[in-house]
């Protein structure tokens, strides 16, 4: 039933600890790139959709800032979501199944140096049973961690070696590091960073004549767990599992996978409820764990996965995002090359 | 390659000032089960869920779709979030009907919501610095130019105040219940930003609206009457730039242009038989009927005047009491997309307009910048 | 103009809570510990007013459970943040109380060596019971 | 802890959510209001589309392209009134308004863009009107050295400029400012 559509433009600004201009400036250079890659401008694009973070800033409507970027006149057709842009994305791609259009933009940007994240992050809880308490997205980090470790399936040893191949350094050193909230040391949490990214859509023969080799979208889809910690089983993820099956994951080899693993015990569970072999080429790019500027992160990991396509001579690669505590809510893109 | 979306259920919540009585999942399961019943369905049915609000800060939770995932069945489901500021709950029912029409998914359940009583919408808006003047701070000076503009009278505002109210007076689910409401009352009533007094201004409200929408095959085997989408828009402007026309912007107009030419309307006027726009201040509905295509450039008061949106005028607007009568921002664009489904299907009750065929729903957001439209219609396309 | 400025974000909200998470608190608030229960019967502490796995409505009433439970699961919070509930070394905790099927998230005031899956603990409560969350202060070790 | 038993049910519970923030003020709004603390109102001209933008952006919305220094213009401390309001301040946590006051639309002598919600004073409320020439009352330096960084918006305008007052000169025709409304 769904049309043939292709990530054909993808670009991200180089993630920064501290971006101090507008959010809508840093935002330019990466939809200029995205647009000159795919070789379209802004008049070809017949649908936008943004993301943003408005407790990022702690002032409402960024998005009505960020529209500046996509040079809204005469007036466009948009729209935007308060989540990863790895969702704008999505709206993107269902927007384009309409078939009048076959050019659509999806861009995401994220200043986290100016807030106090994992605190900031409490205020996405349940509002009367966790915020009031404060817990902060590392701490429920830990308890699916320790979850995980507990129940035999992973161990910190194979943790520490996540971290080492991504951020260099000795697994075994790593592991002589103190604890921030036990099992997770600092170098199994986020480097949290400040970027923009956006990513250019096409369909079918547009996408065949915009580049030379589109990465196809050849399934996606998103699922979301029950929310509160203590009513899900934390050493599973269902929603990544059943994502994945409905991306179709499995109905070939993948060759690189970029994983929204905030936290290195994420990248193992995800490995498992995704089903991606020892052979599978696992966040090539350093993934969400070395760079995590929040709303951004899942669509640099589609974008990543379609550029080792578009340019890397890879056939079939996967992009995953992740919002909510304990990965609740999963997002997965399988991208075919031709 | 589209596939055929009707609203096959509608539920919304009792809209009050405070709904003390719930908690906010209370809240957005009152609109959905309703809903969720109209449609004679269960949680088990829906395939995926979409919903809408205004900025988080309103009710002091981020990205709440998380807290509220398994609120609303999700699950091991899709269930994502749209922010259109104003415009939201429009757009995240333009989102959900492309989920149908696109085939990806088959029953889609859309909510859109606000508690403002949790906390201070003005607060809000203003990102919690002192000087916020409010969306009414903020649009009054458009509402100025248009009466300027278009030489109206000053009692036009507070007519479409009284209508709006007195139509409210129909619609259970509304808030704002003033029986004994005067054109004379709504002038005497203080101006809070001149030129918009007390009484042409919408109130702030605690509520949900929730549709189900669905594919043909479904929709087909329902046992009540649907409201067949036929078509969907949405546009968005910059909000400053020099030469912008804020009291009769494009994106309005392109919207509207959008709209009908997918639903082969031509003639507004005479071919839409209700309609439901964002009308949080009086002035608002003349400005959109100008906006919208209903009245030429500096003529839309004129239809106020004539009595021609009344219940029982030629163009009905807002009979179910619309904004000026209910506001739960994040709901209140889904609240005219919804209406305007109810009267199509013949189900809106004491303020259903006889006949009803055709119907319009309108939500505008932002810096008068955002919009998002869509045309329901008894018949299939 | 400095490039830079400090701003705190603040508002007291003023959240209502319906009869399922009011029915917790009013119990907490009486020193009592009240579940939800599903249609199939499993009792959730806290409760919410949906099955988390159907979205189902839970049955009417809710259930008292104990004030005494089984650690389901930790994490060992090294340096608390300021608004952490403890001030001092602690564990969040994952506590199913004897009588419910699912667990509550809370602080464990408890030495590290103590906390551990399966560990007996109980609810400390605070001095002054307002009907909250934290009107359980924290876990303890049952036999403390 | 009988002592707090109460037939009466929860019904709410409070929640204080308070965040810590750092305002950055870029590199183009310090720059702005560094000129306007110097008493110099500058914005930048599109070198495409030749709109002139006050406060500067660092970019053209319309053109969608980047602008520099380069690109700066001045312009004049002049303006006239596109639209206004008369606000009655609604009374919230933080509010530090108490009485009735004007905020007007403004386009300023030699820009393109208007700038929203300045305050209008010398002149009785209704006496404002759409058209009406002001000029700005600029704040002394001592005055303007002592104003709070970052902000929602303005920047340096609402720190140099204390407010605006009629000029005395004729009020402008419509159809030269009505396509300025905002």
């Amino acid at each position: 039933m769904t049309r043939d559509i292709a990530i054909v433009g993808y670009a991200s600004t180089p993630p920064q600890t501290e971006v101090r201009e507008t959010e809508t400036q840093m935002l330019f250079p990466a939809v200029n790139e995205a647009l000159e890659r795919a070789g379209v401008t802004r008049k070809d694009v017949g649908f936008t959709c943004s993301a943003s973070c408005d407790y990022l800033s702690g002032a409402p409507f960024a998005f009505v800032q960020t529209l500046e970027v996509t040079g809204a006149w005469p007036p466009i057709s948009e729209s935007h979501v308060e989540m990863d842009g790895a969702w704008a994305l999505y709206e993107a791609w269902v927007r384009l199944h309409h078939g009048d259009i076959d050019v659509a933009l999806a861009f995401a940007s994220g200043i986290t140096s100016r807030c106090n994240w994992r605190e900031v992050s409490s205020v996405q809880l349940d509002p009367y049973y966790l915020m009031p308490l404060w817990v902060d997205d590392v701490s429920l980090a830990a308890l699916q961690a320790q979850a995980l470790i507990g129940s035999g399936k992973i161990t910190e040893k194979a943790m520490a070696e996540v971290v080492a191949r991504i951020r260099g350094g000795d697994a075994a050193a790593l592991l002589d590091e103190p604890y921030v909230v036990e099992p997770l040391r600092a170098h199994d949490t986020p480097t949290m960073t400040d970027a923009g990214a956006a990513i250019i859509l096409a369909t079918g023969d547009k996408a065949r004549e915009l580049c030379e080799h589109p990465a196809w979208i050849a399934g996606i889809d998103h699922r979301s767990e029950a929310h509160y910690p203590g009513v899900r089983d934390l050493t599973l993820s269902n929603a990544a599992r059943i994502a994945g099956e409905q991306a179709g994951v499995g109905k070939g080899p993948i060759e690189v996978a970029e994983l929204a693993a905030q936290f290195s015990h994420e990248e193992l569970l995800l490995r498992e409820a995704l089903g991606l072999g020892a052979d599978v080429d696992v966040n090539p790019s350093g993934g969400t764990l070395a760079s995590n500027p929040v709303t951004v992160s899942g669509l640099i990991r589609i974008g990543e996965a379609a550029n080792a396509i578009i340019d890397g001579g890879r056939k079939r690669t996967l992009g995953h995002a992740s919002a909510g505590p304990c990965l609740q809510q999963n997002l997965v893109c399988v991208l075919e090359g031709d | 390659m589209s596939v055929k979306t009707a609203v096959v259920g509608v539920g919304q919540t009792h809209h009050k000032k405070v709904r003390d009585d719930l908690s906010m999942a209370g809240l957005l399961r009152e609109a959905a089960i309703r809903a969720l019943e109209d449609a004679e369905m269960e949680w088990k049915d829906i395939d995926a869920v979409v919903i809408g609000k205004a900025p988080d800060p309103f009710e002091g939770v981020m990205m709440p779709e998380v807290y509220l995932a398994d609120a609303l069945g999700c699950a091991g489901k899709p269930i994502m979030r749209v922010h259109t500021a104003g415009s939201v709950g429009g757009s995240t029912a333009v989102v959900a009907t492309h989920l149908v029409q696109s085939g990806v998914r088959e029953r889609v359940l859309t909510i859109g919501f606000e508690k403002q009583s949790e906390g201070d919408t003005t607060w809000g808006l203003g990102g919690g610095r002192s000087g916020s003047v409010g969306a009414g701070g903020y649009f009054a000076p458009h509402m100025r130019a248009y009466i300027d503009r278009a030489n109206a009278p000053d009692y036009i505002g507070p007519a479409v105040a009284v209508k709006d109210r007195l139509n409210a007076l129909k619609n259970p689910y509304a808030h704002l219940k003033l029986p004994d409401i005067t054109i004379e009352q709504v002038m005497d009533s203080p101006y809070v930003w001149e030129p918009v007094r007390r009484l042409e201004s919408c109130p702030t409200s605690d509520g949900a609206a929730a549709m189900v929408l669905a594919s043909e095959k479904v929709a087909d085997a329902s046992s009540k009457p649907v409201a067949w989408v036929h078509a969907t828009a949405v546009r968005s402007e910059l909000g400053q730039f020099p030469g912008r026309d804020p009291v009769d912007p494009q994106g309005g107009r392109d919207c509207a242009a959008d709209v009908y030419g997918h639903a082969g309307i031509t003639d507004p006027i005479n071919d839409v038989d209700v309609l439901e726009c964002y009308v949080p201040f009086s002035w608002y509905e003349p400005m959109w009927l100008e906006n919208l295509g209903f009245a030429a450039e500096g003529e839309g008061w004129k239809l106020i005047e004539s009595e021609e949106t009344n219940f029982g005028g030629k163009l009905p607007t807002n009979v179910s009491g619309g904004v000026l009568s209910s506001n739960p921002i994040g709901a209140s664009g889904m609240l005219r997309f919804l209406e305007a489904a109810l009267q199509v299907r013949g189900m809106a009750g004491e303020h259903q307009v006889e006949g009803a065929k055709t119907a319009v729903g309108h939500a505008y957001g932002g810096a008068a910048q955002f919009f998002a439209m869509w045309v329901v219609r008894t018949e299939k396309p | 103009m400095a490039a830079e400025a400090s701003w705190t974000l603040e508002f007291p909200y003023r959240r209502s809570l319906g009869p399922v998470v009011g029915g917790f608190f009013t119990g907490l608030r009486d020193g009592k510990v009240l579940g939800s229960r599903t249609r199939d019967g499993r009792v959730l502490v806290p409760p919410l007013e949906y099955d988390p796995e159907t979205g189902e409505s839970v049955q009417d009433g809710l259930v008292e459970v104990a004030e005494t439970g089984v650690v389901t699961g930790w994490a060992w919070v090294t340096e608390p943040m300021r608004k952490h509930p403890l001030d001092h070394a602690f564990a969040w905790a994952l506590v199913k109380l004897d009588g419910a099927d699912s667990s509550l998230l809370h602080a464990l005031d408890a030495p590290r060596e103590a906390v551990s899956t399966g560990a007996r603990v109980r609810i400390r409560w605070a001095g002054e019971r307002k009907g909250h969350i934290t009107d359980i202060a924290c876990f303890e070790q049952e036999n403390s | 802890m009988t002592d707090q038993q109460t037939d009466e049910k929860v019904a709410f519970m409070p929640q204080m959510v308070n965040l810590e923030y750092r305002i950055v003020t870029s590199p183009i709004h310090q720059r702005f209001d560094k000129q306007m603390r110097e008493g110099r109102i500058v914005g930048q001209k599109c070198p495409s589309c030749g709109l002139v933008f006050v406060p500067p952006k660092g970019f053209c919305p319309l053109c969608a392209i980047v602008m520099t220094e380069k690109d700066e213009v001045a312009v004049k401390d002049t303006a006239t009134v596109t639209s206004f309001t008369v606000i009655t301040p609604i009374q919230y946590q933080g509010q530090k308004e108490r009485e009735e006051y004007v905020l007007a639309n403004l386009i300023l002598d030699g820009a393109d863009s208007s700038i929203g919600q300045q305050r209008i004073e010398g002149i009785p409320h209704h006496d404002v009107r759409m058209g009406m020439r002001v000029k700005a009352v600029w704040a002394t330096p001592e005055e303007r050295a002592g104003e709070e960084g970052g902000g929602m918006r303005g920047w340096g305008l609402t720190a140099a400029v204390k407010h605006w007052e009629p000029s005395g000169e004729p009020d402008t025709p419509r159809e030269q400012y009505q396509e300025h409304i905002l």
